[in-house]
């Protein structure tokens, strides 16, 4: 019974916290003087020249009614709250008109899922792996390496490592695109080769921050239980190194990591954000910064709902599978 | 000090020297009389380095060495500012969740874990892409700081919670100090200690979300700091052009200024557990 | 058997080495129980330690050795320091300090159990075997089958020592090493754990080494006990007899302390306290808390040495002293 | 220009090239064989792919769309600045007083699946546009037109409210594109609601159709119609499109495209910096742009930068107060800070200097410009237009190795016929004359210190956001405290609307037609709105009932009569004495071609057509780009 509490109010906190950030998202752009209206007129001047004013009027007129932003702000908000969060209807993009976000949004979001999914996993499982061994072998002169090399290369911004891979394997060697080209037609091999040739540079340069990250948090975490009373009694019991490693210290400090894991998501997902914007990658995070650029309004708040329903759920997941990893939390 | 020195180990001892170098470049070398290093055609353009330029100049006749020196200034006061905010807030409410309890507790960590949910990136590129117009750098710093309190905020709300559970607090409780006293008295001098450790951490975050947006072209035009200057050498295209002495020192001081910030970070926890452990 | 001969320990610290047991030798025998008591601080869990080949930086072995011999399912074995880690769980265990926080928190304990078990023992029979096995041991001490299904976590204090114990016996090693095994626990669980491990020893019939600052586990279960202060014994001998006729003025002290049935006069504990290991006095390392030092002791380092049949001890007066002292304790 | 990339980027290059041409480049990634397929650049990819109908909105017609597909009224040859008839057979023949116009149909063009583009068509497009609300400029449409009706297969008669002189300049092409595109009736009239009608497989009549597009909007794959000489340009030219086929592509950021360029992945790119022209040319003999060497660029964009004024505001309204701002600047700085150095001065307020309009008005008024006069307040004088730039650039450029003409006429195509002078002192004078004050600690209006906003656009047109930048730089030394903000399009576009700026960045300039109307009417100062409120135009809010005068003198004036002519040069001295706009450099283009696989791209040596890959213009350059070999 205490579980289905812990559970219930889990589910709870993750509805408000879906609910906050939304609100959030919905009244920061209505705050500032930008107008997607204005934005639309502006496009079609600077590429045209002088419009027209007879013209420029009566175009202003009918894109406001079309877009639907005749309506006050509280019953825009409101509506939002009905069609996008209970039926993920952002209503039609406003750069693209009269297409639906969601139409859009379903187009690139595979692709956003896929890297970060892909490179998240890795990323943890590798680090986890390569910090376990730093930390439990402290003394060994390749944990020391690697966690060397993990510490330079984590704080290094984000966008020089992805810059320096793309000078070096897509310019100077052509190993790989120079942006992520994926082909469409033509079948699914040449789909799915294509998509990896994009997305390797991508996920490497993700994989690199993010592997260096898991390193350095595991190590110390790994270290610090390879010192609790229960692994050196497991040691005086005479228990193979591998079967310590394994058993006793990789488990408890993974339990630590999965938390870590999940909060760590909302930083993935900026992380992605840049990638995609230097490797030109198709997905979630070039369409936030396009549409940021040009004032979609429904196309901005369609692509942030997502991700945070996404993170939060992500969270949400994580928080459910803990009890099976953490029997504590599970029996008590 | 002495003991420090001793007992500090070679992490700790290679930040602070690293930190320390950075703090001297930034808020020392910084007030020595130069020219405005943003005004363009000051010297010749594309010098290579040479006694009186170390970094040679840029394609717009700047001194690329005193540019360094503001944007680290710049960077770093940047980094701190958001590093206090999120700091004080963070450690702010995280005290008051963990002692209150109850609805308050509730709240306040709904609120917060909504702000370590949400992906700060997008929501920082709508927010600078929108007042570009009027940003300066305490504005840029506000807006980062927007994100900077909430994971404190949560750590310092367990580590209170674990406090919370010690003798000595109680002591203080049963005689008769109130919330306020004992969260002063008896908390905060263990919350200090952990929230330098987080402050470090936070400039660190603060000056790579900063240089993020920069080279998303999004930091205000005229700010000096370590990612807009790299994001000018790069639109001036400084890579292409083997402008190296330009794109080069920023590129390098911010990895630099990264790791040995890291490194404190790491260095001065190791200490800590070290000095518990004793 | 657990034979020490000469043995010197010392701990690296960056303010020098600090020498902690300084040239011991003395046996412990087959089937026995043997006690180790001592103020805290006094050298019991190094001492331990290295019995059991625990010697990790800063400590280290600075002569002397440690002998692990005997025989086991008609084999003769002999492991000397250095290489007894190869005997573990087989001819020697160890039940730990602190035994809360020894087990693994989140398995069960039934993994624990397959954990020790090495792999020899589980490649001639299946995992199940292997569990009834454990399972039928449990039961045998009077513990529930179930347990191996339980966390740590879910046990009480004794109960989780009990489970070290079974842990620690069940392949019927040699030697058990026991340091405080009932310290933290309340006095009614105290004594179901020291019946459990007298019970024990009689059924293996091997050797048990129990260290304890309290005289009265030793009063209890040991057979032989030896009396450490500052490093080294300061006596030695069968317990009886050291309860009976204390002759170390430390051991009498200890023994003094005891509250005995009846006795309802205010105890006193031991004036002074034991001296730095970093910094020793010269002599005798008791003498500036004995009431019969003189200068001799502050000069002179007492032999350790064998006053009667058994019985040894470290004081320059462990011949005069004795009836003295007798008549103020009877007093 | 010509400096040294060093080997550590040029040798592995050539190796790799060497080693790799022949394989890697015998296809594209989209599987059509490389030598046949043309690549050019998108700048913008699209999210909507496979929406190719103009009429619904979002459709990106830059992706090729309205290059090789679209069919025009009028086209436009960018060199001359003289309109010709596309689908329709020459220029509408008006009535006295313009209300009512015969537009001749070419005969000749098919749609791609063989119907015959007709009057029907025509008709039918432009009663579609003016019965659909959803359709943006439909209301516009219905201010104009009174009705549009077929008078036989190949004659149309369109009837307009009022005197509408200009039919074809507004709904022909004259910058980039325009709005009206001729539909296939016989597709578009069963479809129910055109506004969202993607239009995913389209029947058109340019050169080129749809063979596969990504769905991830990055690349559109088109293929040249087998009946090409019944397409629009065949019906024009009788020229095949040389290229089977034309890809384009979206490259991404400024790393990206150059990197692109130097592999020859890409044969065309829109427009870069010159700093890349730079490093391309150097890595890649076979790129170059409107000139082999320097100055490379094409400063013939019909948009010049420099800076704008919020002219509703003090002292901004002040034309003093302009003119010392245009004083105060060094504009010879200004021009090396932008490119280099490279560029077409383009002094006239409003009125872009391209080649054509530099012969048309600026040469014409020099006599004018150097007799101009200011009157600095303290009773003298200064004559502020400076001839001399173009001998100094040269020079200066000169030294630095450059290989610069020195034949005058060349030197004025290149530089300018001259800009205005710098002369702080008089600048200062014409600062005090607009009620400002110098003090100690700096300027001061109204007794409060004074500081200039400048805002530029950060994510588009480097060369008008580097001239801003500039413009900060100078006054900033000549002694004003300013800011600096870079905007987003997103917000610049309300605050210039709103006028919410002092001094921005930006380009609300124009010319390529002889007849200035378009350029200039959005001037009238009836346009102007309060600060705060949205206008239709006049985001400056320049109010001079001089030119407002002669933008409505204009309106009801013929184009290609001499009095419009007149009401231009008119129009330009007004402007010039009240500078709303001050301007820096005409629109300077960097805009790079590859000849690897491609050659006889259009270039100052042989200016068949402008550089422009992104208007519809393009199908006729298409006929002229031959394969290597």
């Amino acid at each position: 019974m205490k579980f289905a509490k812990y559970v219930g109010l889990r589910i709870l906190t993750w509805a408000l916290t879906i609910w906050i950030g939304v609100t959030f998202i919905f009244f920061v752009p209505r705050m500032f003087p930008s107008d997607p209206v204005e934005n639309m007129i502006g496009r079609i001047q600077s590429r045209s020249g002088q419009m027209d004013p007879l013209e420029m009027e009566s175009l202003r007129k009918s894109l406001r009614i079309q877009f639907g932003l005749e309506g006050s702000l509280l019953e825009q908000y409101v509506s939002f709250l009905k069609k996008g969060l209970l039926q993920f209807d952002f209503g039609p993009s406003l750069m693209s008109f009269p297409t639906p976000v969601g139409d859009i949004i379903k187009t690139y979001l595979p692709y956003t899922l896929g890297l970060m999914l892909m490179t998240t996993i890795f990323s943890w499982l590798i680090g986890n792996f390569i910090g376990l061994q730093a930390g439990f072998r402290k003394k060994q002169l390749s944990s020391k390496f690697l966690e060397g090399v993990a510490i330079c290369i984590y704080p290094v911004p984000y966008f020089i490592v992805a810059l320096v891979l793309q000078i070096v394997f897509a310019f100077l060697l052509g190993w790989f695109p120079l942006q992520s080209t994926i082909i469409t037609m033509g079948g699914f091999v040449i789909f799915i080769k294509s998509l990896l040739r994009a997305s390797i540079l991508p996920g490497v340069s993700l994989l690199l921050v993010g592997t260096g990250w898991w390193i350095i948090s595991m190590k110390s975490l790994s270290g610090t239980v390879a010192e609790e009373d229960f692994v050196l009694y497991a040691r005086y019991r005479g228990l193979s190194e591998g079967r310590i490693g394994w058993s006793y210290v990789l488990r408890n400090s993974i339990i630590t990591q999965v938390t870590a894991l999940a909060m760590s998501l909302g930083g993935v997902f900026s992380g992605s954000i840049m990638t995609e914007i230097i490797f030109g990658y198709p997905g979630v995070g070039t369409l936030i910064q396009k549409a940021i650029l040009q004032s979609d309004y429904n196309m901005i708040l369609g692509c942030i709902t997502i991700s945070i329903v996404a993170i939060a759920t992500a969270t949400l997941i994580v928080d459910l599978i803990y009890p099976l990893i953490d029997p504590r939390i599970r029996y008590s | 000090m002495t003991s420090f020195l001793k007992n500090a180990n070679g992490r700790l001892k290679a930040g602070l020297v690293i930190t320390l170098f950075f703090l001297f470049l930034g808020f020392v070398v910084y007030y020595i009389p130069h020219a405005n290093p943003f005004s363009y055609n000051t010297y010749p353009r594309r010098l290579a380095p040479s006694f009186g330029h170390f970094f040679g100049t840029t394609s717009m006749g700047q001194d690329v060495f005193w540019l360094l020196i503001e944007a680290i200034h710049n960077s770093l006061v940047i980094g701190f500012i958001v590093a206090l905010i999120g700091t004080v807030v963070g450690v702010f409410v995280g005290l008051l969740a963990g002692f209150s309890g109850g609805l308050l507790d509730r709240i306040l960590m709904v609120i917060t874990d909504t702000f370590v949910v949400i992906p700060s990136l997008p929501i920082l590129i709508l927010m600078t892409s929108l007042m570009r117009g009027s940003a300066t750098v305490i504005l840029m710093a506000l807006v980062l700081a927007i994100f900077s309190w909430a994971w404190p905020s949560r750590q310092i709300r367990s580590l209170a919670l674990s406090l919370k559970e010690r003798d000595f607090v109680y002591t203080a409780w049963f005689s008769g100090e109130g919330t306020v006293q004992v969260i002063i008295t008896e908390i905060l001098p263990y919350a200090l200690t952990w929230s330098l450790s987080n402050f470090m951490n936070a400039t660190l975050s603060a000056i790579a979300s900063e240089s993020a947006l920069a080279v998303l072209g999004l930091s205000p035009a005229n700010l000096i700091s370590l990612g807009n200057m790299i994001q000018w050498a790069r639109e001036r295209n400084a890579i292409f052009t083997n402008q190296w002495n330009w794109i080069g020192p920023p590129i390098v001081a911010t990895i630099v200024l990264f790791v040995g910030l890291f490194l404190l970070i790491t260095g001065y926890n190791d200490y800590l557990s070290m000095k518990r452990g004793r | 058997m657990l034979k020490v001969e000469n043995l010197s320990t010392s701990y690296k610290t960056i303010d020098g080495d600090v020498h902690v047991l300084e040239n011991l030798s003395f046996e412990i025998y087959e089937n026995e129980i043997f006690g180790i008591a001592g103020e805290s601080g006094c050298g019991k869990t190094t001492l331990l330690k290295t019995l059991y080949d625990i010697i990790d930086f800063p400590m280290q072995i600075d002569g002397g050795r440690v002998l692990l011999s005997g025989k086991k399912n008609g084999d003769l074995f002999s492991y000397e320091s250095g290489r007894i880690r190869d005997a573990w769980w087989k001819n020697i265990s160890y039940v730990p300090q602190a035994a809360q926080s020894v087990l693994n928190p989140i398995s069960r304990l039934k993994s624990q159990f397959l954990d020790s078990i090495p792999e020899e023992d589980k490649r001639s029979e299946t995992k199940e075997e292997t569990l009834e096995r454990v399972a039928r041991y449990l039961e045998e001490l009077s513990l529930s089958r179930d347990l191996l299904h339980a966390f740590p976590f879910q046990l009480s204090g004794g109960m989780r020592q009990r489970v070290i114990i079974a842990l620690a016996t069940f392949m019927s090693p040699n030697v058990v090493l026991a340091d405080e095994p009932t310290t933290a626990l309340d006095v009614v669980v105290q004594r179901g754990i020291l019946a459990m491990l007298m019970r024990l020893q009689k059924e293996l019939q091997n050797t048990m080494v129990v260290v304890s600052h309290d005289m009265g586990v030793h009063y209890q279960v040991t057979k032989r006990m030896g009396i450490m202060y500052s490093g080294s014994f300061a006596e030695l001998g069968g317990t009886d007899d050291i309860f009976d006729d204390p002759i170390h003025p430390y051991t009498k002290m200890l023994i003094g302390a005891l509250p005995r049935v009846g006795d309802t006069s205010q105890k006193v504990g031991i004036p002074g306290r034991p001296p730095a290991l970093t910094d020793p006095p010269p002599g005798c390392r008791f003498a500036p808390r004995c009431p019969h030092s003189n200068e001799r002791c502050r000069q002179e380092v007492p032999e350790f040495r064998e006053v009667r049949p058994g019985r040894f001890v470290a004081c320059h007066f462990a011949e005069k002293v004795k009836i003295d002292d007798r008549k103020a304790a009877g007093s | 220009m010509r400096r040294k990339v060093s080997a550590f980027l040029v040798l592995p290059l050539l190796i790799l090239l060497v080693f790799t041409a022949v394989n890697t480049y015998a296809m594209t990634e989209v599987g059509t064989p490389r030598r046949e397929t043309l690549i050019v650049e998108t700048q913008t990819p699209t999210d909507v792919p496979g929406q190719f109908n103009s009429y619904m909105q979002g459709t990106q017609m830059g992706f090729g769309i309205h290059q090789l597909m679209s069919a025009m009224m009028w086209e436009m040859d960018t060199i001359t600045g003289e309109q010709f008839g596309e689908v329709a057979a020459g220029a509408p023949e008006s009535n006295e007083d313009f209300t009512e116009h015969i537009v001749r149909i070419r005969e000749g063009i098919r749609w791609s699946d063989g119907e015959a583009l007709n009057a029907d068509d025509v008709v039918f497009t432009f009663n579609m546009i003016m019965s659909n609300p959803g359709i943006g400029p439909s209301a516009y449409y219905n201010a104009v037109f009174k009705s549009v009706e077929k008078v036989d297969d190949y004659t149309v008669l369109i009837k307009t409210v009022d005197s509408f002189p200009r039919l074809a300049l507004r709904f022909g092409v004259t910058i980039w594109g325009n709005d009206l595109r001729i539909v296939p009736e016989h597709i578009y009239s069963q479809v129910a609601d055109v506004t969202t009608f993607k239009d995913s497989d389209p029947v058109v009549a340019g050169p080129y159709i749809v063979k596969a597009f990504d769905s991830l909007g990055k690349w559109i794959l088109y293929e040249r119609r087998e009946d090409w000489e019944y397409s629009t340009v065949g019906a024009v030219t009788g020229k095949m499109p040389q290229a089977r086929y034309i890809l384009v592509k979206y490259i991404g950021d400024d790393t990206t495209r150059q990197m692109a360029m130097v592999n020859n992945e890409v044969d065309i790119l829109c427009e870069v910096t010159p700093e890349m022209v730079e490093v391309m040319t150097a890595m890649n003999p076979n790129i170059a742009c409107w000139y082999k060497d320097f100055p490379y660029a094409t400063s013939d964009d019909p948009c010049s930068k420099g800076i704008s004024f919020q002219m509703a505001k003090e002292p901004y309204d002040n034309p003093d107060f302009r003119w010392g701002v245009t004083l105060a600047m060094n504009f010879d700085e200004i021009s090396v800070n932008i490119f280099d150095g490279v560029g077409r001065a383009s002094a006239l307020p409003i009125l872009t200097a391209t080649a054509a309009m530099q012969e048309l008005y600026y040469i014409p008024l020099l006599p004018w410009l150097e007799a101009f006069e200011l009157d600095l307040g303290d009773g003298t004088t200064i004559q502020p237009f400076d001839t001399g730039y173009a001998l100094r650039m040269a020079e200066t450029l000169k030294a630095q190795g450059y290989d610069i003409p020195s034949d005058e006429t060349a030197l004025i195509d290149m530089f300018g016929i001259g800009c205005w002078k710098y002369a702080p002192d008089a600048a200062e004078k014409l600062f005090v004359k607009a009620g400002l004050e110098k003090r100690a600690e700096g300027w001061y209006f109204k007794d409060q210190p004074f500081t200039i906003n400048m805002t530029y656009l950060a994510d588009t047109e480097a060369q008008a956001g580097r001239g801003l930048i500039a413009a900060y730089d100078q006054l900033v030394k000549f002694g004003f405290n300013c800011n600096l903000a870079s905007e987003s399009s997103a917000t610049w576009d309300s605050n210039a609307a709103t006028g919410n700026y002092e001094i921005g960045g930006y380009w609300p300039t124009g010319g390529i037609t002889r007849d200035l109307y378009a350029q200039i009417s959005g001037w009238d100062a009836n346009l102007i709105v309060p600060i705060g409120e949205r206008g239709a135009g006049q985001g400056s809010r320049w109010n001079n009932a001089e030119a407002t005068r002669i933008v409505q003198a204009m309106s009801v004036v013929s184009p290609d009569s001499d009095e419009s002519y007149e009401l231009g040069m008119e129009f330009m001295k007004v402007a010039t004495a009240d500078m709303p706009f001050l301007g820096f450099h005409s629109g300077v283009k960097f805009v790079p071609t590859n000849s690897t696989f491609w050659t006889n791209y259009p270039s100052a040596e042989n200016p068949y057509n402008g550089p422009w890959w992104w208007w519809s213009c393009f199908k006729y350059i298409t006929t002229e780009i031959t394969a290597v070999d």
